[in-house]
Parts: C-alpha cells; sequence; structure tokens
C-alpha cells in the first residue's frame, strides 16, 4: 500500500526534493498537515489556495500539488492514510483519461472530472454545514436553559394494569380452580354480573324501587332490557334482592334483602 | 447591555444566573458574573432584593451551605411530584387475581374470592384496590355476618379505557372438566 | 392550594414546573401537573400567556422539539459564560463533519458518511455522538451487512435550540447550481 519516494514522479521526473515554495518548519507542518481531515480537504485546500475553478479543474497542476502535500507527509512520517493514497491514484487515473484523445463532442457527463468535482462540492457543502452547526449557541455551550432546585418527594405512580394482565390473571384463576364445579359463563353472562352491580348500587340510594323504575324503556335496546331482567333474576336467585307485590297486577318492589 | 447599569439589570443579570445554574452559586461565583469590581456588600443587598421581588412569586431564593440557589415553594411539591411519578413495580398475583375475580365474577364477597382462590384474600389486597378506586362495595349478602359484596367501579372501566364490562377479553369461565371447550 | 383555581395559580403551577426542569417538558407533560383533566388547548393559552407574562424579563418561554422550557434570553450569554469559564471542549472538525452528515444527509450509514468524507469514521467519534444522545441508529439498510442507519434525536435539536429539522440553517449548495450535469 505504500508509496516509496521513488514511486512518485512529477512530469515523468522523480521527486528528490520537496518544493521550496512548501517550507514549513516541521513541527508546524506536523500540526498543519494533520489538521485536514482526508484527501478531499486537501484537494479542496488546494483549489480553494490556488483559486482553481472547480468545475474546470488543470488535473495536472491539481494533482501535481496534491502529491508534493502527500510526499510531505510521508516525509515527515506522519502516519498517513491509506485514503490518501487512494485518491492519488484516482487523481492520476484522471488525469491520463483526459489525455486520451478526444472523441468529437465530449458530453459533459463523459468528462473523467464529474465524479470528483460531485464528490468535492459535496464535501464542502457538509464542510460549511459543519461549521455553521459548531457556530451555533447550543445547550451548554451559550445557551442557558432553566434548572432551579425544586424539593423532590416521590410520589408513587400505581401501576399500570393492561387488559392482557386482567385476562391472564384470569386465566391463572381458572387453572387453578379447575377441579371446582361451575357453570360455564361467557361474555353475557359478563354483561348480567354487571347489571348486577348496578342494580345493587341503585337500590343502595334508593332503598326501594318500583320494578319498571329498574328499566330504561325509552332509551336501553331490548338487550339491555333482557340483560337487566336476567340480572334481577340471578339477584333473587342468589338472595340478593327481595320483591314484593301486594296484590295481583300491583306495582312490584324491589328492595335490597335485608333481615333488618 | 451596559453593565455601568442601574440595580434592575445587575439583578436581572443574577436572577438569569441562579435560575439557569444547577449548584447554588457562591458570592465569589456571582461576583465573577460582572466585569467590573463589585463589593460583596452590595452583591448582598442586591440579592436581598431579589429575594424581595420574588416574595409573592412562585420560586424563593434562598442561602444554602454552598451559596444561593432559586427553588420551587413547597406549595409546588405536590404538582411537581406528579411530574416524574416512580413507578411502583406491579400489583403482586394476588392483587391482580382477585381484581380479575371481582371483575369476572362480580358482585362477590371476600368469601367467594377465597373459595375461587383457595386461600385467604389478605385485606392488604383488598385496600389496595379500593384505594385505587377500582372496586368498591355495592352491597351485603344476606347470608349470616352479612358480608359485603364488591364490585368493580366506572373508573376501573375508565383507567382500563373500557365502556363497560362486556368489552374486557371474553372467557370462558369455570368450565366443568366434562363440558367441552 | 385549590387546583380548580384560577388562571393565575395554573400559570404558576406551569412556571415553577418549567423553571426547575432540567429538560424540555412536552404538553403530555406538563398535563400531567394537574389532576384534573385540562384541555390540550387551555394548556396551550396558559402557555401562551406565560410566554407574553415573561416577555419583558430574563427569560424566555421557547418551544423545542420535545417541548417547552425557559431558557436565558441571549443579552445575558456574555454574563452567564463568565461563570464557567472552562467551556465544554469543542468537538474535533471530523466530529462536526460527521454530526453534519448524519443532520442533512439522515438516514445514512457509516459507509455513506465515509464515502461522503472520503476517509474512514473513527468509531471513536460515532461514540462522542451517540454518548451525547445527539445520534442514534434508527434501523437497518437491507443490504449485504445490514449496516445501521443513524439519525438524529430530539435531543439534538433542543440542544440546538430548534423545534425540527427544517430550522437547520440550509445547506449551502454553492456552485451546484452552475454545475454541469
Amino acid at each position: 500500500m505504500l508509496l516509496t519516494t521513488n514511486d512518485i514522479k512529477i512530469k515523468g521526473e522523480k521527486l528528490n526534493e520537496l518544493p521550496q515554495d512548501l517550507y514549513i518548519p516541521p513541527d508546524a507542518l506536523e500540526v498543519y498537515l494533520e489538521s485536514f481531515e482526508g484527501p478531499l480537504d486537501l484537494l479542496l485546500y488546494l483549489i480553494r489556495k490556488h483559486n482553481l475553478d472547480i468545475l474546470d479543474i488543470p488535473m495536472a497542476n491539481l494533482t501535481r500539488q496534491y502529491m508534493q502535500y502527500v510526499e510531505k507527509m510521508r516525509a515527515i512520517k506522519l502516519e498517513l492514510a491509506g485514503d490518501y493514497l487512494l485518491m492519488s491514484a484516482m487523481l492520476i487515473e484522471i488525469k491520463s483519461r483526459m489525455l486520451l484523445p478526444k472523441q468529437t463532442e465530449l458530453a459533459a457527463e463523459d468528462d473523467p472530472r464529474a465524479e470528483l468535482v460531485r464528490r468535492l462540492m459535496e464535501y464542502e457543502a457538509i464542510k460549511l454545514a459543519a461549521q455553521r452547526l459548531d457556530e451555533m449557541d447550543k445547550v451548554g455551550d451559550g445557551l442557558y436553559v432553566a434548572s432551579a432546585y425544586y424539593q423532590h418527594i416521590s410520589q408513587v405512580k400505581p401501576p399500570e394494569v393492561s387488559l392482557d394482565d386482567l385476562a391472564e390473571a384470569w386465566r391463572n384463576v381458572l387453572k387453578r380452580a379447575s377441579h371446582f364445579q361451575h357453570h360455564k359463563v361467557g361474555r353475557a353472562e359478563l354483561s348480567v354480573r354487571e347489571h348486577m352491580s348496578i342494580i345493587l348500587r341503585r337500590l343502595k340510594d334508593d332503598r326501594m324501587l318500583e320494578f319498571m323504575q329498574l328499566f330504561d324503556v325509552k332509551s336501553d335496546g331490548i338487550p339491555k332490557l333482557v340483560v337487566c331482567f336476567l340480572a334481577i333474576l340471578e339477584l333473587c336467585r342468589e338472595g340478593l334482592l327481595r320483591m314484593t307485590q301486594q296484590t295481583a297486577f300491583s306495582p312490584i318492589y324491589v328492595q335490597i334483602n335485608s333481615h333488618e | 447591555m451596559s453593565e455601568s447599569s442601574n440595580i434592575t439589570e445587575l439583578k436581572n443579570v443574577l436572577e438569569v444566573a441562579l435560575l439557569t445554574s444547577h449548584e447554588p452559586l457562591s458570592l465569589d461565583d456571582m461576583l465573577r458574573l460582572f466585569s467590573e469590581k463589585m463589593e460583596r456588600a452590595t452583591l448582598r443587598m442586591l440579592l436581598d432584593e431579589l429575594k424581595q421581588d420574588w416574595a409573592q412569586r412562585t420560586m424563593e431564593l434562598v442561602q444554602v451551605a454552598s451559596g444561593y440557589r432559586f427553588q420551587a415553594k413547597a406549595e409546588y411539591a405536590d404538582f411537581l411530584a406528579r411530574l416524574n411519578p416512580e413507578r411502583q413495580a406491579k400489583y403482586s398475583r394476588a392483587v391482580m387475581e382477585t381484581l380479575a375475580i371481582i371483575a369476572y365474577r362480580q358482585p362477590v364477597t371476600r368469601g367467594d374470592i377465597e373459595e375461587i382462590r383457595g386461600v385467604a384474600v389478605n385485606p392488604n389486597v383488598m385496600r389496595q384496590l379500593q384505594e385505587r378506586d377500582w372496586i368498591d362495595v355495592v352491597g351485603q349478602r344476606e347470608v349470616p355476618g352479612r358480608p359485603s359484596l364488591y364490585a368493580t367501579t366506572k373508573h376501573f372501566l375508565d383507567d382500563l379505557n373500557l365502556k363497560s364490562l362486556s368489552e374486557l377479553p371474553p372467557m370462558e369461565d369455570f368450565t366443568q372438566q366434562d363440558m367441552p371447550i
């Protein structure tokens, strides 16, 4: 992967000396070269520094500049990322393709430089965006958010219970109690039991109601009226309600069965 | 913003610093806020005024061991506690099964629950469910001892996002062994 | 303190919560403050009023990606900077460029980032951004190796004082228009 100095040729000549205009004290140079974020960054720097037209890059010029820097990096034994060498190869390849005899009209997309130009411009846009983000005020760096003190009282939040939890618990009950003999009860039965609770609640408040008052004939549909009736029957069967009727066809009264 | 400015502006700087600081600010910290030299006595005077300015408001400026800080007045503690409630782990199996029995078999007595679960009901279990306002007593069964009949409440339905009990997952009840499921 | 109380008291509760919270509060967070049900529209109205109440004061109530928060008005930043002269170390260019690529081109894989930057991504760079909770993995690209797709988080927007990605400074596609296609 690593090239030796002998491999680097500029205009067909081996590069033996470092270009004079590049002279920077070695320590400073190291810091300086390290400050490049990669081959694209270095290329952009060269393009901007030498005022090259990014849309019509003079490849020979740019390649030469680039190779000089890369060689310099190697000379001071900076750990050189393979990416830099890869880019060298790419630049040379582009340059050589441009030397090929041109066919009639060279369409823009056939320009060997097109992909490089696209990448350079995308990278430059990102580089500028990164600078912009860096300059923005951020929480912890120029932006100060309220964070006054308060005495924390721990308040325990009750556990969440889902329908699945509840169904699971019921299944466990059933599993464990499977030896008990009971009726099979389904969904309809559940609404009967719900109405049993509702009726008991009403009678707790009103003590005694006329039978018909337990039914809301106007707004309840027939299924609900039936369920309500079944609930009353079930409550009577379980001895929870007492029904009284003085004479035939006189009003029936419902009250909670109590021995008081 | 000029710094040789009036008292209000100096107090504003202190207020902002105290409201945005995670830690109490010492007098030395606060003196650093101002590029011009400030006497400690002046700073104390400003802090005193700031304290007065907030006396009728939501926060109070207090002095603690390491300095000054704004803190929420005690009367707001209950509200703030609701923001970050510590989640209680989970209901015990006993609580969940008791709840399931009451939901699916209501109205039931403690005796019913004990018969179904085969173990005594811990009063604490019933209390947890009553404190949650998920169950309540809807009557008494007229048998010796007149045991309370428990049912689920409307609040229970609300919390489980149900319109009525009939929306509970349909579930076979105690099946007889000889009965096909 | 009664809770069915007047607007001032409701605003006070909000003010205290917002001044003491380290993180922005969402509307849902704030609704939890009140035990009584509150409409979101009412809450928004209260927040609007609170914002107005503070308009002439030291802090401003702002909305960022994950909710609302009070922050010091910009004019106080210079004073506050003196409190903590040791600023948080700046991120390296590698970190900031990686962040910019993720912010503007998300969701992206490490491979995408390497292609745009032209160099390998140092794992340490990704870790720094993840530890700051500015980026996270939002999925995998369905290609061989199923590389992770990275995106910026709400916390990133919060920290940069933004409500949404659309508020990021526009990318400068400076030479794009002149580019021969």
